[in-house]
């Protein structure tokens, strides 16, 4: 079924052939062939799941393949492969901004641990350091001091800080993975500049992306992944979001699919939320959310989806508007939204969500206090214990065993502990913030089908997701969100993601912004 | 019940063998070690480190430290005086206060540490020096012996079927707050504080209520510990107990508590300190120096703490000569 | 025959105050024990503020935490505050040498208490901590008619004062008699927590133990609760050290056999009476230290009554 | 002006307003032979302080410190009283122990991924121990502290015109250690090691080498720490330094570097050290109750940090709010 990969040349800088892979279990990759030419901007694209981080991992010697050939500028590179290896070879991978130092300037940061010396001398010339590195920002036009420290930077220019890292490594291969998820439109505007301008430096960028329109802007060649195994190789003229989308989920998306039909719920209004307004993060949101209702919002990281959620969950106070709760006007505190029905699902799950070095059974007790104490505020270990397996068996936790640390979960599994801890309880409106991210593909449709069976129950849900996918499949409505504002609301009929995504970029019938 | 976790029960029994182990060497060592008089005089030494414990573990479980144990004990027992002795308070009121007290100095360490965010080691160690003060003024810097009421001397000294007062005060408190961590709702709470702060914060926990509550059942436990010192010794003294937080935090640490915070065990904590007793007790039958005291007990830390990270004998050898791999998790970040 | 001599000290002492009750001039003097909070040195800055009342003395106390560095710095302080005379408890011997010589350099009138510095200086009053010890050396090994078993409760190992006691008591056992076993010695830290834990380590080894020396009062103290609590508290001999209030009414309980007590008050008072003198011009300096024994006084059951109530610190 | 420059000239105006304010409360507090004796206090503090401030900018802490001067102390005092050896032949040899116990103690922090706390608090145990063992004794056995009267050993407790050698050295040692940790690259190391030891080692530092080098260099200050202190007693106790960590930790913690790691630098300490040497001074000059000393200490420490982590905590949200400002002009709309 895969097309047949173009002929071998010099103009290769890698070459993978046959790459295997498997954790001690199902194969994860297997047979792989993954080329990049020179020069070029390489888009790798598939679902969650179908193997992109581990290839790229193995690309750059995070993890080692089990079987194949890799050929990196000629030199083969053998199965015992390391990143320190790869580092030298000139593959560089621009962390989200994992691999910054806080606290150094962005001088610093380029040179870590290879700053220029005084000749012969062990000392760090600070100046020459700062021209070498202003020297470099100059050259591509960055908006950064070389001096700045790297703290007071937004996400955008650390990640261009990163890409000089990478520079200043001689890398020729930058792998960039997710680059655009947590930057502003005008943000992604500048770094395709500077991907361009990369690729025009004779540097091979590879590109990793779910958002469609960006690969088909950006991309010279694109390598699809499904489920372990190369799909296609598209060449320029080849690609298209639709074509890519066929073969990212094995079929052509039918007319529901791709347009997914939004259902209208006017039951009991479970939420209502008043010109809610808090400076410099929401203005001015108001909606409802009806019983049985999937609320989805959509919006670019930043414009203020996960603070509307933590200020009507309670964590965050906000400056005026009102909030009526199952026809009560509402102050929301996290204890009472609690006691009142309501469950939340953080944003950032290894930050906020789990307690990894606690078992399953403490992560869900630990919401549930109010129903397995007594009075006196004892807890009972055997409802305790009940609650997590009842929410284990719910969710279809693995292994469904309630002493395992929640830390030795696998991302989907600790996501349904997150969750599990609030369907157990009375719950009534569940708020759930990116509910998939780092989720693999089986959990992430048992995840859709626990929302829409919530939903089912009468459960209201609001749904705030980057994954378009993710929304148009979820949502009976959709809000989307710009520079916290409502700026567009999708009610009736049907929504396509481009819709969504052109209203998330200030997009609005011709009006650009 | 049955939530039992067996990880937990299996690191206490870790400990418990290393105990039992100390405490054959110790009595092949000397013949007078294994006498239930003997033990008794051990559980006896290590009341008020093993009160202290009970309490100052919540610190290191919400993710803090507590180092003003010591001297809020030696403040406790100069105000219980002052109230018995001098206000003429009945004993029974005078000690309830002192608690009181000792709520309210708890309840001072809470604030500067979470309302304004100042860590917890520089808070105590801050209180530590200026509770000193307070005691020494309060005392006027006398060593005051105790000689009423003898009631109140008696929770030091009397015995109750041959055990000493203190010992059952130091197992009800044991049971106690093992319960509180283990049962109730605010030991979760506490323990979850400690694991992670924002993800308990979203779950409905208040991590600076939380916490303060964690600093006053500290600084409670430590008047109680001060309480009993005052009537076993029969003193009010403001060098009372001085260095006892270091001897507190070592117990923890043994037991099995991360100063990182998240987890904790006070049967632990107990078995710890009561190995530090052991060992004084053994050098001391053996008419060790005392300089060799801290020399055992540095290096029982220092093995406990290693074999609760889950590294035995062979396998340390082993990786002695792969020095590549490290034992105990992969990245402490 | 020492309580006579130290009676007779007494008087000659109340005669010298009424000579230096008529210094007019206002003078700094400093007060630097090694912990300010212990029976023994609240005493000694009662005894020496009695002294300094009847004069225009600011009499200033300060705290060192037991610790030699911190007496070290207080005394540079008080050097460079240019006070007139320093009263010191040194913590050690050695480690205050330097800085008591650097004050003697500079005019100030270093007297020291207990313990001596190695280097000449204006006065040391001491109690005699080698020949209070030797004293009840003495005493125990009479009392058990010069056989049986002995156990040592010490100071810290480096502090001093202790160890010229125990040197003193270990002396006497051996030149006077030697059949006496010594069977332990452990340190409690000068405490009484400690004490007891020593205490009850020393009962259980010890089946036949006899007598009992601790370093301190403190330490006596503890170590008759341990033996009170075990049930022998009549078949031991405690001794202790010093002479403590608290002390003194054990021993008339019987509890505590015996101490070596000083009268605080009164050596307090002497060393603010020397320094006075000297700074008054009354006496002038020697080429070496001025020695001012207190001579220690044996208070058993039978004894104690001897010691004044304004005579128990 | 940054966030930190600030906070420096809030400590640096704090200390020079609490100096005048001493000056005119006892006039002996501004003669040169005081402010000497308070640098050189200062300085026996700073020494260690320095080292210290390695520790807590790679996020760790050291509580070994006081029980290095003990051994150390006994180690010179030894060489004095049993060898003949020259003072400089056997204080390298101290120092080098300084280093030796450091060493010991980044193994078993970075080797079996021990708390450093109670690493260190394990070694202090064992020094304190030891120093006693290796005590001088007389003949019967019992502590003899020696009167150290080695010329050329106690030369370091000397005055170069009115200025102690200590104060020279830990203020060239300051200078040194600083241009180290912002001018090397082993410094960059210690910052990168902890502000992200992740990031650290993705960036191909070796962070367990960085720890072991940082645990040693704050054995080497207090074994030098000691040196000096012995000098200027002109002894050495078992006890030396024992319970001083303390006074270090307050002193590198108000001089503005966090537990958290990352940050920190070796002014901030030197002032820092500064500060708390001029409280302790200054409160012997005012006549205080011995009693009320430490409450007022304890008090001022507590402010002090209060404030500066208020400040810093205020002018960090300003930051923030102006970045959020200039990313999102909610203002403007669409």
């Amino acid at each position: 079924m895969s097309d047949k990969i173009k002929s071998t040349d010099s103009t290769l800088l890698l070459e993978c052939r046959g790459i295997d892979k498997s954790y001690n279990g199902p194969m994860v990759l297997s047979n792989v062939d993954f080329s990049l030419k020179r020069g070029e901007i390489h888009a790798l694209v598939g679902e969650n799941g179908a193997g992109k981080s581990t290839l790229i991992k193995i690309v750059t010697g995070i993890t080692n393949r089990n079987a194949g050939t890799m050929v990196f500028e000629g030199h083969s590179i053998p199965l015992e492969h390391n990143k320190n290896a790869a580092e030298r070879l000139g593959i560089a991978v621009i962390y989200q901004e994992l691999s910054l130092i806080h606290g150094m300037s962005v001088a610093q940061n380029i040179f870590l641990t290879k700053e220029p010396l005084f000749a012969g001398l062990p000392v760090i010339d600070i100046k020459k350091m700062n021209a070498m590195a202003q020297q470099m920002i100059d050259r591509y036009g960055f908006n950064l001091k070389a001096t700045d420290i790297i703290d007071q930077l937004p996400i955008a220019q650390r990640q261009t800080v990163e890409i000089l890292k990478a520079l200043s490594n001689k890398a020729s291969l930058m792998i960039m993975d997710e680059p655009t998820s947590s930057l502003t439109a005008t943000e992604s505007v500048q770094l395709f500049k500077i991907i361009r301008l990369l690729k025009s430096e004779g540097i091979t960028v590879v590109y990793i992306s779910h958002r469609m329109e960006e690969v088909f802007d950006l991309s010279d060649r694109v390598t699809v992944l499904r489920d372990g195994k190369l799909v296609s190789v598209l060449e320029k003229d080849e690609i298209s979001p639709a074509e890519i989308i066929r073969l990212m989920i094995g079929r052509a998306l039918t007319e529901d699919e791709s347009h997914h039909r939004m259902v209208r719920k006017e039951g009991e209004v479970v939420i209502e939320v008043n010109n809610l307004c808090s400076q410099g993060k929401l203005k001015d949101v108001s909606f409802k959310v009806h019983k049985g209702e999937v609320l989805g919002f959509g919006g670019l990281v930043g414009s203020g989806r996960t603070e509307l959620m933590r200020a009507i969950y309670g964590i965050d106070a906000f400056d005026s508007g009102s909030i009526t709760y199952l026809g009560k006007p509402y102050v929301p505190s996290v204890e009472k939204s609690i006691a009142g029905g309501y469950g939340f699902v953080p944003e950032e799950r290894r930050l906020q969500g789990i307690m990894g070095a606690i078992s399953i059974t403490g992560n869900i007790g630990i919401a549930n206090l109010d129903s397995i104490s007594s009075r006196a505020g004892f807890v009972s270990g055997t409802k305790e214990r009940e609650r997590a397996q009842q929410a284990i068996a719910l969710l279809n936790v693995r292994p469904p065993n309630p002493d395992v640390l929640v830390g030795n979960l696998s991302g989907g599994n600790q996501q349904k502990v997150v969750v599990g801890k609030w369907l157990i309880r009375d719950l009534k409106l569940l708020i759930v913030d990116e509910p998939t991210v780092g989720v693999d593909i089986g959990a992430k449709e048992e995840m859709y089908q626990t929302i829409e069976h919530l939903s089912k129950q009468g459960v209201a849900v609001i749904v705030v997701s980057s994954d378009l996918p993710e929304l148009t499949r979820l949502a009976d409505r959709i809000i989307v969100l710009r520079k916290g504002r409502i700026i567009k609301e999708f009610i009736d009929g049907t929504v396509t993601e481009e819709e969504v995504l052109r209203a998330a970029s200030g997009i609005i019938e011709g009006s650009a912004q | 019940m049955k939530a039992f976790n067996w990880r937990q029960l299996l690191l206490d029994l870790r400990l418990f063998w290393i105990l039992l182990l100390l405490m054959a060497l110790l009595s092949v060592a000397s013949d007078r070690f294994l006498t239930i008089d003997n033990l008794t005089n051990v559980l006896w030494s290590v009341c008020l480190i093993g009160i202290m414990c009970t309490g100052a573990i919540y610190a290191p479980i919400t993710g803090g430290i507590d180092l003003s144990v010591a001297t809020i004990a030696a403040l406790a027992g100069i105000i219980a005086n002052l109230l018995m002795n001098v206000c003429d308070l009945n004993w029974l009121l005078a000690i309830a206060i002192t608690l009181g007290i000792g709520v309210l100095i708890g309840w001072v360490n809470g604030i500067v540490t979470t309302k304004f965010n100042v860590p917890a080691f520089i808070v105590t160690m801050a209180a530590k020096t200026y509770l000193f003060g307070i005691a020494m003024l309060v005392s006027n810097g006398d060593q005051i012996t105790i000689m009423q009421p003898k009631a109140f001397l008696a929770i030091g000294i009397d015995k109750y079927l041959g055990i000493p007062i203190p010992i059952y005060l130091m197992a009800l408190l044991v049971v106690f707050s093992h319960l509180l961590l283990k049962h109730t709702v605010f030991g979760r709470q506490c323990i979850a504080v400690g694991a992670n702060e924002v993800a308990a914060k979203l779950s409905g926990v208040n991590p600076d209520r939380t916490r303060i509550i964690a600093y006053i059942i500290s600084a409670v436990t430590a008047s109680i510990a001060g309480i009993v010192m005052a009537s076993l010794t029969q003193q009010a003294y403001a060098m009372n107990a001085t260095g006892y937080e270091f001897d507190v935090i070592t117990a923890i640490v043994i037991g099995g508590t991360s100063l990182m915070g998240g987890n904790g065990s006070v049967a632990g904590a107990l078995i710890g300190a009561v190995m530090v007793g052991f060992i004084n007790n053994g050098l001391n039958l053996l008419d060790m120096p005392s300089s060799y005291h801290p020399i055992a007990t540095g290096i029982v830390i220092l093995v406990a703490l290693i074999m609760n990270q889950g590294v035995s004998l062979p396998g340390f050898i082993k990786r002695l000569r792969r020095p590549d791999r490290a034992p105990g998790q992969t990245a402490s970040q | 025959m020492n309580r006579a001599k130290s009676m007779l000290f007494s008087v000659a002492l109340s005669v010298m105050a009424t000579g230096a009750a008529q210094a007019q001039t206002a003078y700094k003097i400093g007060y630097i024990p090694t912990s300010i909070g212990q029976a023994l040195t609240q005493a000694w800055r009662s005894g020496a503020e009695k002294v300094f009342k009847e004069s225009n003395v600011t009499f200033q106390a300060y705290d060192a935490n037991m610790k030699a560095e911190t007496q070290v710095t207080l005394m540079d302080d008080l050097i460079n505050q240019g006070y007139n005379a320093i009263i010191l408890q040194p913590a050690d011997a050695a480690a205050l040498t330097a800085s008591v010589k650097k004050a003697e350099a500079k005019g100030i009138p270093v007297i020291t208490l207990n313990t001596d510095t190695l280097l000449p200086h204006a006065a040391n009053v001491t109690m005699d901590d080698s020949g209070s010890g030797y004293l009840i050396g003495e005493k125990i090994g009479e009392s058990l008619g010069g056989k049986g078993n002995v156990a040592i409760i010490q100071s810290p190992p480096g502090a001093q004062a202790g160890i010229d006691r125990e040197k003193g008591f270990r002396a006497a056992l051996a030149k006077s008699y030697p059949n006496i076993k010594i069977v332990g010695a452990q340190n409690a830290l000068w405490v009484k927590d400690k004490a007891i834990e020593v205490m009850n380590s020393f009962l259980q080894v010890n089946k036949d133990l006899d007598a009992v020396f601790a370093v301190n009062d403190n330490m006596a103290e503890g170590a008759t609760i341990a033996a009170e609590s075990a049930g022998r508290l009549g078949q031991i001999k405690i001794w202790g050290f010093n002479g403590q209030k608290s002390t003194l009414t054990l021993i008339e309980q019987g509890k505590i056999t015996g101490t070596a007590y000083t009268n605080a008050f009164n050596q307090g008072g002497t060393a603010a009476k020397y320094a006075m003198e000297l700074l008054t011009g009354v006496k002038k300096k020697g080429a070496k230290t001025e020695i001012i024994v207190v001579p220690p006084f044996a208070a058993t059951k039978d004894t104690v009554a001897q010691i004044k109530a304004e005579d128990r610190w | 002006m940054s966030v930190s420059a600030i906070r420096r000239l809030i400590l640096i105006g704090l200390l020079i307003s609490i100096g005048a304010a001493l000056s005119v409360a006892n006039p002996s507090f501004l003669t040169l032979d005081n402010l000497m004796t308070m640098l050189q206090e200062a300085s026996l503090t700073g020494i260690v302080a320095i080292g210290f401030t390695l520790v807590l900018i790679t996020a760790g802490i050291d509580m070994s410190i006081g029980a290095v001067i003990a051994i150390t102390s006994m180690i010179c005092v030894n060489f004095i009283s049993y060898t003949s050896l020259p003072a400089y032949i056997f204080i390298p040899i101290a120092l080098a122990m300084g280093c030796l116990i450091g060493w010991f103690n980044g193994f078993f922090i970075t080797y079996f991924k021990l708390p450093e706390f109670i690493v260190t608090l394990a070694t202090r145990g064992i020094l304190t121990g030891l120093a006693l063992i290796a005590a001088v004794k007389d003949s019967q056995g019992f502590v003899k502290n020696v009167f150290i009267q080695d010329e050329l050993f106690l030369s370091f407790g000397e005055t170069v015109g009115p200025v102690y050698i200590v104060v020279i050295v830990f203020f060239v040692l300051a200078l040194a250690t600083q241009f180290f940790i912002k001018r090397t690259r082993a410094g960059s190391n210690v910052y990168a090691t902890g502000a992200n030891p992740t990031a650290a080692r993705l960036t191909g530092i070796d962070t367990d080498r960085t720890l072991i080098g940082v645990y040693m260099f704050s054995g080497f200050c207090a074994a030098l720490a000691s040196i000096f202190l012995c000098a200027r007693m002109m002894t050495a106790m078992p006890e030396f330094g024992i319970g001083s960590e303390m006074d270090v930790i307050a002193s590198v913690v108000i001089g503005g570097t966090p537990f958290t790691g990352g940050i920190g630098d070796i002014w901030g300490t030197v002032i820092g050290t500064l500060f708390l040497a001029l409280i302790k001074n200054g409160i012997l000059k005012l006549g205080l109750s011995p009693y009320i000393q430490p409450i007022v200490i304890g008090g001022i420490i507590v402010v002090t940090v209060v404030l500066d982590v208020w400040y810093k905590g205020f002018a960090e949200q300003r930051v923030a709010k102006l970045a959020r400002q200039k990313q999102m002009p909610t203002r403007e709309g669409v």
